[in-house]
Parts: structure tokens; C-alpha cells; sequence
């Protein structure tokens, strides 16, 4: 499967996904600088996370007029995969191909550790390798994810299932105090209505391997691979 | 030469915890009856050579497009000569 | 535009004194003109020319079989094996975050983040060192509260972590924070660059950001003491940029790795006049620039301004004449200015034009190599035997040891700091093994089985009761530090940060504490490969304490003997290596507890700190360690009870017993140094002690692991806690005092 | 009810970062004749039971303490009442 890692000026992950993908899943990820106008060649996008353009502004409103987010656009409505970690879920938000806005951290301070997030949804192609409510142990780090949408669009996204990832205790309960930056409720992660483009604020790249803490994030990539064996190349 | 005021805002019934924090600082400080606080982005844009319906044109298109998100903001500018 | 004339007052203002003056007109020949003497002002200022420090720094070890690069450069260089170099220097920003928190912090990490990649590193890792006032007082927390998000703000953003650090509290540091950070970077050891221009006729390239007036006289502010006035000099004050920041670093190593470079420098400190004279002086050459070329962010700059001017961002290289396009092609793809401002010469002159008119003309010898260096009068001051005086008799036992443990591990030096490394990215890049939190942090070295330790560490209570003993500490707290992370000390930068320099106590506690750290760096083997020296350090002739920071960088033979200090199970054997003497001078026990900064730090014996850590590092090497964790802040009773808590997810009690006689406040909370806690499994226990005789370090069980309290007993005292309690006055402290007031 | 709108800004010469990435972005997007921005902070305090010059104090004051940062921004308010 071949990955393509979507390089803003500012962004800060991609290498950290580049190896995941490369050295631990043993796949194929280019680095793709943000002025590149093709993207025909890759089954899943990466939009890592980091700070294009310094996040000035607000996070992601600049980076979404890249000249390459035309074709990350095209890519989602041909239906073909998009990961937006963290930075690149900002992106998607502001580029309109996730619903809703991520704030400023209720606690109005940046914060990188550990959470727990529950899968509220193994039928994407993001999640097919989690148990349906299972827990991953991921760390999060960023000063804005507080994830928010209009009440009529939140009532949307529950009912058709879009909400992916909610903060949780390590037992899956979905509590105030697991939620660490005052996302509505609780949600870490949503996709879009077609499901090919997942956005969450967890960096699951940073929990791939048992060296650094965690592997629960590696989840994530193996059912996006699965999801690319499985599909037949004219599905797009 | 054309200068733009926007003001940007968070939409009412967004959380605004900066607000908040703000006036409990307040509040600690000593300044007694501070109902409220909000905050928000005031930008100054400096436009040349274009005339002032041009440059009404020009920043409503900006503000739309790039300086404020209307799923969370909501925007308002002025314009001032010379 | 017409030039002032120097009188005595603008001489003064630059913080000349007469004779450096005479020599300066020595060295031209005539008088010079305004630019030059601010040329003059900034380089023969305390932070770029060393002139104070000079003669005690040049005492310190500075060679070893893994130095590649000792003082001089921007940076040291270590090897690391498998062809690749470890790059780390550490740098003070103390007095800028003192006048505005955020940004002089903020700044501070750009500045020391340039001085690793200008020598062709990635930089991978930050740690932070910091010094606060006690946080009752609101401009503390004010002050900590800025640093630590000027920290976050530029390092986050930059996409370097910060991956560990320090933060200890004291009174001195009210008006005078210390704000020390340490930047570690990798790079192909055939593939270093230096600061140095070479070849006749290159071009002289500006890069980066544009100038504008922020910081002037930033270097000699740092190079003098705060008063009443400080706050009129505000508008000095620079702002960071660390999206920009990112885009040099990236297009630097792109530039890199073409031929097309000769030499590279940041401007830092003095800005374009330090870093074209420090190359030229490197390079044996001259340098020709035209401040008219420089790109600006403001208008009406004068020659002076832009050559003074502290803007962040920028750095300047010389590039091999033919190869402009190649930089400026790699610059235009990252939206950075890259202008050619001059040329290398070959008359050893540094010469500054505006146009066509020459508005200064300085041989770069006279600059750097010429300039002043003092040996300064240093005179132990006659309070020193005051301090050092401790009766323990006159010391009351605690009547409830429990409770002492509780109010030593909710203390702000010992206490958790996770609401500060929570704050930063500490897990870029993913070689972060082991994280803040633990004695060191270690990183994996990818593409090797190795790895990478890091401490920073400097108790400045010590070194004020006794210099040449704390400089030692220092030196061997921090080496301690990175042994029972598993890793070998191979190396040190350092920062010294001490009060004004020409008040001879102060220069007595400096040279002393230069000697204590020269010594252990000697004993264990751990050269410096650089550093940098904070003078004036001061508030109203109020000196902080003495506070040299060691950053040490030590290497683990193989990354799965990273080791951690909290238990691993229920179950386990703890054992004590070294021995525990009735000391408890300088003790964070004796402040805490009694109110006293008083008597002679802890002894160390740098024979016996050495055979500890070696006997360690083998214990650890032959897999018979499952937590490690030194005896500093607090001694033994708080390194016990860390190993309970340290891992949040983990919570293991602890039942010892010390048999030891002698007062039971020196044996829990004394700060003995040279000690090691271990646990290890019980079958594992015979081969640990066959280790320790080899190394003739002596080893005492002192109990069990397991359960959910902590148990320690002793002749005199028992301690009964659950652990819950510990974790719950260790973790909830800093929380609780940041958010007061 | 009285409304104070603050209005804080970065001093002159002090360095914009974000001011300056607005501009070039905005110059991406194809608005042209954009010489300068400038990006500040723009905040609502709104006050109870005091009369307006007790106001204009008090907001004075906690421009002064708290809502802007004097060493590198400038700052203005307007009162409004009702
Ligand atoms: N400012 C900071 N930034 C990041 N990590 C920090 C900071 N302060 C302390 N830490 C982390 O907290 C832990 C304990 O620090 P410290 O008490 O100084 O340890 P030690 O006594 O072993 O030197 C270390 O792992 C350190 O990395
Ligand atoms: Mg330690």
C-alpha cells in the first residue's frame, strides 16, 4: 500500500509517520511537500500534525489553501483514504472535509501525555483491527482540540455514526474527567460521512511500538492496510 | 491608502475559557463587578491603492474566506483613510 | 546620516571602561567611529568575549577519546559511533525572561537551537533548567508562568521536544530567574560544519529572518545588573518566531547537504557583528558587509542599528563563490530572505560599509583575539564560615517523621513537575524511551541498537555553602543521573550562571566552583565540550546563589538497558549501593523543614562516586536491574517513596528497615551523596553482591517492594503511609501552588 | 451596564510573526495591494454598577495590570453603555 505524508511548512510529524508506516507496518510513505499538485498515485494520505504555518491565525485556516489541498480534496471525493493527525485534522476541519472546529484547550494550556480514547465505531477503514469499544493508550499533544460543532450537526454525526474516537477512562467510560481539553462529548476523532477521511486529535503514530509505551495506535495503520487489501483497485 | 479594522469574535455559545480566565484574574485582582469578559482578535489590515468600495469588497472576501471560521467566529470591519 | 561624537558619557553607555577604551584606540590607531565602538561595546562585552571567565574555564578537561569538538565552537561535538556525532550545548536566557517571561524564554530556545544546527545537526531534543522565586509570591508564579509557556510556545512549535530539565525554588532567585536550556542535536560525523569563513572572494549570504531593532545591546545587558532602570531599557525586548525558526532549520540542512557551503554561524548574541567577526576570526580571514544589503523590517535603520540589532532568526554563511543560485534556489522554497551582503577578504579586517562609505574598519584580531581578559580579584567572602557552621545538636528531631517525608515531597524543588513537562512535546521524533519524569531522560538512536542519555543538574544551596563542593556535586549528581538510566557519562556542557563578576566573593565562588567541577570532570571522565557563563546575575546587590548547571550526555551500550526509577513489581529486593553518613548540611530538609540554608553540603568522595557508578552501570549491563534510582533531594526517604510514585499507572509500596544508629532525620532526608537505590529481583541479589565487592562498593538490603503503603522503620522511627498519600502530596503540590493567589 | 471594548496591539517595531504570515498567506490567496497586518487582541469586559468614570478607571487599570502586556503591547479602550 503506498502512503502519501502531506508536508506543510511547520508541519512536524512526518517523519514520525513516515516511519511507522515505512519500518513498522513495512509499507511505502512518500513525504509530499505542500506545493505538489498529484496525488493519483497514493492510496491513503497523511496529514500529520505539527504547526503549518505556525498555526498562526488559527490552526490549519492557512494551511488548507495549499496548493495541494485541491488534490487532497479530490482524493476524499474519489473516496480515497485521509488520516488527519492531530495538525492534520485542524486542516481538514478548516478545508470543510470534517465537520466542526477544534478550540483552544479548555485549560488553556498546550498538553502532551497519555489518554485513554474509546472506538466508538469499528466500521471504517481506520478501525477494522479494534474491538468494537475497546481502549487504545495514546498520547495527545496540542494546545487546540477542543472539539466543537453545532448542536444540529453533532446530533448528525452521532446518529450516523461518525464519532470514531471519545475520550474515556482506561475502563471505557466516557467521563468529564477523561476529557482533557473539553471536547463536546468527549470526541477525540470523527470521519466524514463517506468514512474514508478520519480526523483525531491522538497522535497514533507516537503508540506503534512497545519501545516507547505503547502499541495501541498502531491499530489504526494495520486496518488502514487491511482496508487496502481488501478493496479492489476499482473501487476508486 | 486604506486601513481595515476587523474584529474577530467567538460565535455567542461558543465556550470562551481565555474570557473566563480573564475575568477570574480580574476578579483576584480586586476589580469588583466584572460581569463578563470576551475575547477575541482585532487585526489591523493596511490595503494600497485600491478605493474604499474596492477595499469593502476585498476584506469581506478576506474575512470570508481566510481571517475568521464561521463554524466557531464571527467577524465585523471598518474601514479608515489616509 | 552623521554619526554621533563619543564623549565619555556614550563610552560609559556602552559599558566600556576607560582603559578598554585607550585599548580600543590602541588597536584602530585612532578614535573610533559610533559604529565601531558599538562594534567594540557588544564584542568586549562579558557575554561574547568571555574577559572574566576566560582564565578559570581554560582549567576545565576539555579533551577525551569521544570529543570531537570541545569549547570554541558553537557547540560541542561528541561521537556517538556508527558514524554519527552528538551535537549539545547548553545556553542562559535570564536576564531577557526576567524583563518579559514568555518571549525572553521563548527566544532563548530559538538561540540555542540555532547553535546546533548551524554545525549540521538535527536537533532532536531540548531540556530546560530552571530557577523561580518561591511561588507564594504572585510575580513568581507570574514569572514561571511565562517561561514555561515560552518553553512550550516556541519549542512545540519549532517541532524540537523538550524531552526533560529540572526547576528548583529558592528566595534568590525571586529577582533573578535563571531560564537555562540545552539543545541536543545528530549529525553525520563527516558531515560537520563549522563557523569559520574561508575562501577569498565567497560570498557572504544573510539568511533567515529581517532585521529590526529588536534587542540592541542585548549583550551588554546581559552583561550587567538589574536596578530600578531595567525596566526603561523594556523595549529591547525580541519576539520569537519559531514557525520561521522551522523553516531555517529545515532549509539549512537542505543547504547542507549540497557542496555549496563553507561556513555557517547564527546571529545570536550581538547579531551580525558577532557572527561575522567570530567567523572571520575562526577562518584566519577578513569580511567585507554592506549594511545597506541587509533586509529590513524597519525604516531608517542606522549602520549601528542593523549591525547591533538581536533579531531572531537569521544566520549568516559564507558559501563557495559560484554556488549562490543553489542557495538561493533552497532558501526562495522556504520563504526565507537569502541576500549576499559581503565577501571573505583577505586583510583580517572586519569591515562594515553603508553604500559606498566605510563606517567601520576593525582588525577582527583586535576584536576577538585582543580583547581584554581579566583576572579578577577573588576573595572568599567573610560570611562564607558563617553559613557553613552547623551544630546538630542545636538541630530538634522531628517528632513525626511521616510527616517531614510528606512536606519534603510536596516541596517545590522535589515535587512532581509534570504540570510543566505536560506542556511541552516531549515525544517528537519517537525516540523518547524514557521521558521526563525519571533521573535522565534516554533516546533511542535510530539506526543503532544505542542510546542516549541526558540530566541537568546544579544545586545552587551547595555551591553557595561551599563552591568547589557544589561544583563537584554538580558534575557528579548529573553524571549519577545518566548511570542509573543505564548509560555510560561520556561528556558535559555546562552553564554557569553567578552574580557580578567584579566583586571578588563572587569571583571566588566562581573560580572555586570552576575547580570543583574541573576535578570530577577529571575523576569520571567526562570533558566539557562547552558551555556558556551568566554573569550579573543580580538584583539591587542581591546575587543569586552560585548556580552552575551540568548537562550531561551519556550513552547507553544498548537501548534495552534504559532503566527507570519506579518499581516493577511486588516483591523485589531494595538495596542501597554506597553508604549513608550523618550529613545533613545544605539539606532541602534542613530549608523545608527548619528554615536553614546552613553548614557544609554533603562530602563526596570522587574515588568511591566513580566505583558506585561503574558498579551500577555493570549491575544494570548484566540485567539484573529493575529500577534504579540516585539518592539526591530529600536523601533516601524521598527516593523511596519516588520509586513508589514516579510511574502514575503503577503505584507499588515499599517496606525497608534502616538498621543504621545515629539521628534518624540525617539517615532519611540527609543528602549523602554516591548512593544508588536498586531493586532487583531476590535471585538476582548474590550476583549483584559478587558486582559490588568487585568495585568495593558497599550495598545494604534494606527491605521489600509491595503492596500499597510505605513502611520504613528504623531504631527510632517507624513511617507508615499509604502510598496514595505520598503520590497525593508529590504530584498535587505544583498544581496547587501555581494556581494560588 | 457598561461595555468596555479593549483594544490591544503589538508596539510599534515589536515584531508581528503572526501579522506577517496573514499578510503572505493572504497575498497567496490572491488579494493583492496588501501592504500590512498587524494582529492584536480585541476583548469585550462588561462591567456592572458602576457609573462610566469609575469605569474608565478601572478598565485603565486592569489594562494596565492584566490585559495587556506593557513591554511589548500597546493598548486603547472605547466605554459603551446599556
Ligand atoms: N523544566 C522541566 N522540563 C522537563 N522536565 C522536567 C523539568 N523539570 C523536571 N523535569 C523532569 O522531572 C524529573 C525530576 O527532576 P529532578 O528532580 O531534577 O531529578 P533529579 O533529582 O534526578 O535530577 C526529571 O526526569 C526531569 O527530566
Ligand atoms: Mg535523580
Amino acid at each position: 500500500m503506498r502512503f502519501g505524508i502531506i508536508v506543510f511548512p511547520g508541519s512536524n510529524c512526518e517523519l514520525d509517520c513516515q516511519w511507522v508506516v515505512e519500518r513498522v507496518l513495512g509499507q511505502q510513505a512518500d513525504l509530499i511537500w505542500h506545493k505538489e499538485k498529484d496525488l493519483k498515485d497514493y492510496d491513503c494520505l497523511i496529514l500529520p500534525g505539527g504547526f503549518a504555518h505556525g498555526d498562526y491565525l488559527r490552526t490549519g485556516a492557512i494551511a488548507r489553501f495549499s496548493p495541494v489541498m485541491k488534490a487532497v480534496e479530490r482524493h476524499a471525493e474519489d473516496g480515497g483514504l485521509i488520516l488527519g493527525i492531530c495538525n492534520g485534522f485542524q486542516v481538514l476541519c478548516e478545508a470543510g472535509l470534517l465537520p466542526g472546529a477544534l478550540l483552544r484547550n479548555t485549560s488553556l494550556a498546550f498538553i502532551c501525555r497519555h489518554v485513554h480514547v474509546r472506538v466508538e465505531n469499528t466500521a471504517t477503514p481506520f478501525t477494522t483491527a479494534c474491538r468494537p469499544g475497546q481502549v487504545l493508550r495514546v498520547p495527545i499533544n496540542h494546545n487546540e482540540g477542543r472539539y466543537y460543532v453545532d448542536p444540529e450537526t453533532l446530533r448528525q454525526l452521532n446518529e450516523k455514526g461518525q464519532v470514531i474516537l471519545r475520550y474515556a477512562t482506561t475502563g471505557g467510560e466516557i467521563t468529564d474527567g477523561a476529557n482533557p481539553n473539553g471536547s463536546l462529548d468527549n470526541i477525540a476523532g470523527v470521519c466524514n460521512e463517506g468514512r474514508n477521511v478520519l480526523g483525531l486529535m491522538p497522535h497514533p503514530e507516537r503508540a506503534a511500538e512497545a519501545l516507547l509505551g505503547s502499541t495501541s495506535g498502531l491499530l489504526l495503520f494495520e486496518s488502514i492496510v487491511r482496508s487496502g487489501r481488501t478493496a479492489s483497485p476499482m473501487s476508486r | 491608502m486604506i486601513r481595515a479594522k476587523v474584529y474577530v469574535t467567538l460565535k455567542k455559545g461558543v465556550l470562551d475559557p481565555q474570557g473566563e480566565t480573564v475575568r477570574g484574574a480580574l476578579e483576584t485582582l480586586g476589580f469588583a463587578g466584572v460581569k463578563d469578559v470576551r475575547v477575541g482578535k482585532f487585526m489591523v489590515v493596511t490595503l494600497n491603492g485600491v478605493s474604499r468600495e474596492e477595499a469593502s469588497k476585498r476584506v469581506e472576501q478576506m474575512c470570508k474566506k481566510l481571517l475568521a471560521n464561521p463554524v466557531i467566529e464571527d467577524y465585523r470591519f471598518e474601514l479608515e483613510e489616509g | 546620516m552623521k554619526e554621533s561624537t563619543i564623549t565619555q558619557e556614550i563610552i560609559a553607555a556602552h559599558n566600556l571602561t576607560r582603559e578598554e577604551y585607550e585599548q580600543v584606540v590602541a588597536i584602530l590607531g585612532r578614535e573610533p567611529t559610533y559604529t565601531e565602538l558599538g562594534i567594540f561595546s557588544v564584542m568586549w562585552s562579558e557575554h561574547c568575549s568571555y574577559k572574566s571567565s576566560k582564565v578559570h574555564l581554560q582549567t576545565l578537561p576539555t579533551s577525551g577519546p569521544a570529543v570531537l569538538q570541545g569549547p570554541g565552537e558553537n557547540a560541542g561535538v561528541v561521537d556517538l559511533g556508527d558514524g554519527l556525532a552528538a551535537v549539545f550545548k547548553v545556553e542562559s536566557h535570564n536576564h531577557p525572561s526576567f524583563i518579559e517571561p514568555y518571549q525572553g524564554a521563548a527566544t532563548g530556545v530559538g538561540g540555542i537551537i540555532r547553535d546546533i544546527f548551524t554545525m549540521g545537526a538535527r536537533p532532536i531534543a531540548l531540556l530546560d533548567s530552571l530557577r523561580f522565586g518561591p511561588l507564594a509570591d504572585a510575580r513568581n508564579r507570574y514569572l514561571m508562568g511565562g517561561v514555561v509557556a515560552g518553553i512550550s510556545g516556541y519549542g512545540n512549535a519549532v517541532g524540537v521536544p523538550t524531552v526533560g530539565g529540572e526547576v528548583c525554588f529558592a528566595e534568590c532567585y525571586s529577582g533573578n530567574p535563571l531560564v537555562n536550556v540545552l539543545c541536543l542535536g545528530i549529525a553525520p560525523v563527516d558531515k560537520l560544519f563549522y563557523g569559520r569563513a574561508g575562501g577569498i572572494g565567497n560570498p557572504v549570504f544573510y539568511v533567515g529572518a529581517k532585521t529590526g531593532r529588536d534587542g540592541i545591546h542585548g549583550a551588554t545587558m546581559a552583561s550587567e545588573t538589574f536596578d530600578e532602570k531595567s525596566e526603561e531599557r523594556r523595549p529591547t525586548v525580541q519576539v520569537g518566531d519559531p514557525f520561521r525558526e522551522k523553516l531555517l532549520i529545515e532549509a539549512c540542512l537542505e543547504l547542507m547537504r549540497t557542496d555549496a557551503l563553507v561556513g555557517i554561524q547564527d546571529m545570536g548574541a550581538a547579531g551580525l557583528t558577532c557572527s561575522s567577526c567570530e567567523m572571520a576570526s575562526r577562518g584566519g580571514t577578513g569580511v567585507e558587509i554592506d549594511v545597506r544589503l541587509v533586509p529590513r523590517r524597519e525604516e531608517g535603520m542606522t549602520p549601528y542599528e542593523v549591525m547591533l540589532s538581536e533579531s531572531q532568526e537569521r544566520m549568516l554563511l559564507v558559501a563557495r563563490e559560484g554556488a549562490e543560485r543553489i542557495v538561493q534556489k533552497i532558501f526562495a522554497r522556504y520563504d526565507l530572505d537569502a541576500v549576499v551582503v559581503g565577501r571573505v577578504t583577505a586583510d583580517g579586517l572586519m569591515r562594515v560599509r553603508d553604500g559606498k562609505r566605510v563606517m567601520a574598519e576593525i582588525p577582527v584580531k583586535g576584536l576577538v583575539a585582543d580583547a581584554p581578559v581579566y583576572r579578577r580579584p577573588a576573595v572568599r567572602p567573610a560570611w562564607q564560615d558563617e553559613v557553613q557552621r552547623l551544630d546538630l545538636h542545636q538541630i530538634p528531631l522531628p517528632r513525626e517523621c511521616g510527616e517531614v517525608l510528606l512536606r519534603l515531597l510536596a516541596s517545590p524543588t522535589i515535587a512532581c513537575k509534570a504540570t510543566v513537562w505536560e506542556r511541552y512535546d516531549h515525544m517528537l521524533f519517537l525516540n523518547t524511551v524514557v521521558g521526563p519524569g525519571a533521573d535522565a531522560v534516554v533516546l533511542r538512536l535510530k539506526g543503532t541498537e544505542r542510546g542516549i542519555a541526558l540530566a541537568m543538574d546544579g544545586n545552587g544551596r551547595y555551591v553557595f555553602l561551599d563552591p568547589c563542593v557544589g561544583g563537584m556535586i554538580a558534575v557528579a549528581e548529573a553524571a549519577r543521573n545518566v548511570v542509573t538510566s543505564g548509560a555510560e557519562p561520556v561528556a558535559i556542557t555546562n552553564c554557569l550562571n553567578f552574580g557580578d563578576p567584579t566583586r571578588p566573593e563572587i569571583m571566588w565562588q566562581f573560580a572555586e566552583a570552576v575547580r570543583g567541577m574541573a576535578e570530577a570532570c577529571r575523576a569520571l571522565r567526562t570533558p566539557v565540550t562547552g558551555g556558556n557563563v551568566s554573569f550579573y546575575n543580580e538584583t539591587m546587590g542581591q546575587a543569586i546563589f552560585p548556580t552552575p548547571i551540568v548537562g550531561m550526555l551519556g550513552i547507553l551500550a544498548h537501548i534495552d538497558h534504559a532503566t527507570t526509577p519506579g518499581w516493577k513489581g511486588a516483591g523485589d529486593v531494595v538495596v542501597l549501593l554506597g553508604q549513608t553518613r550523618e550529613e545533613l548540611g545544605g539539606s532541602e530538609y534542613l530549608k523545608v523543614y527548619h528554615g536553614l540554608i546552613q553548614g557544609r553540603p554533603p562530602t563526596i568522595d570522587l574515588d568511591l562516586e566513580r566505583r558506585v557508578q561503574q558498579c551500577c552501570l555493570e549491575a544494570i549491563r548484566a540485567g539484573l536491574v529493575r529500577s534504579a534510582h540516585d539518592c539526591s533531594d530529600g536523601g533516601l526517604a524521598v527516593a523511596l517513596a519516588e520509586s513508589c510514585i514516579s510511574e502514575p499507572e503503577r503505584h507499588i509500596g515499599v517496606e525497608v528497615n534502616l538498621s543504621e544508629t545515629g539521628r534518624p532525620d540525617a539517615l532519611l532526608f540527609g543528602e549523602g551523596q554516591s548512593r544508588i537505590l536498586f531493586s532487583l529481583r531476590e535471585a538476582d541479589l548474590g550476583r549483584l553482591e559478587a558486582i559490588a565487592l568487585r568495585h568495593a562498593v558497599p550495598i545494604t538490603i534494606l527491605g521489600r517492594t509491595g503492596g500499597s503503603r510505605f513502611l520504613c522503620t528504623g531504631r527510632t522511627f517507624t513511617m507508615d503511609l499509604p502510598v496514595a498519600a505520598l503520590d497525593q502530596a508529590w504530584r498535587g503540590s505544583l498544581p496547587t501552588l501555581l494556581r494560588q493567589g
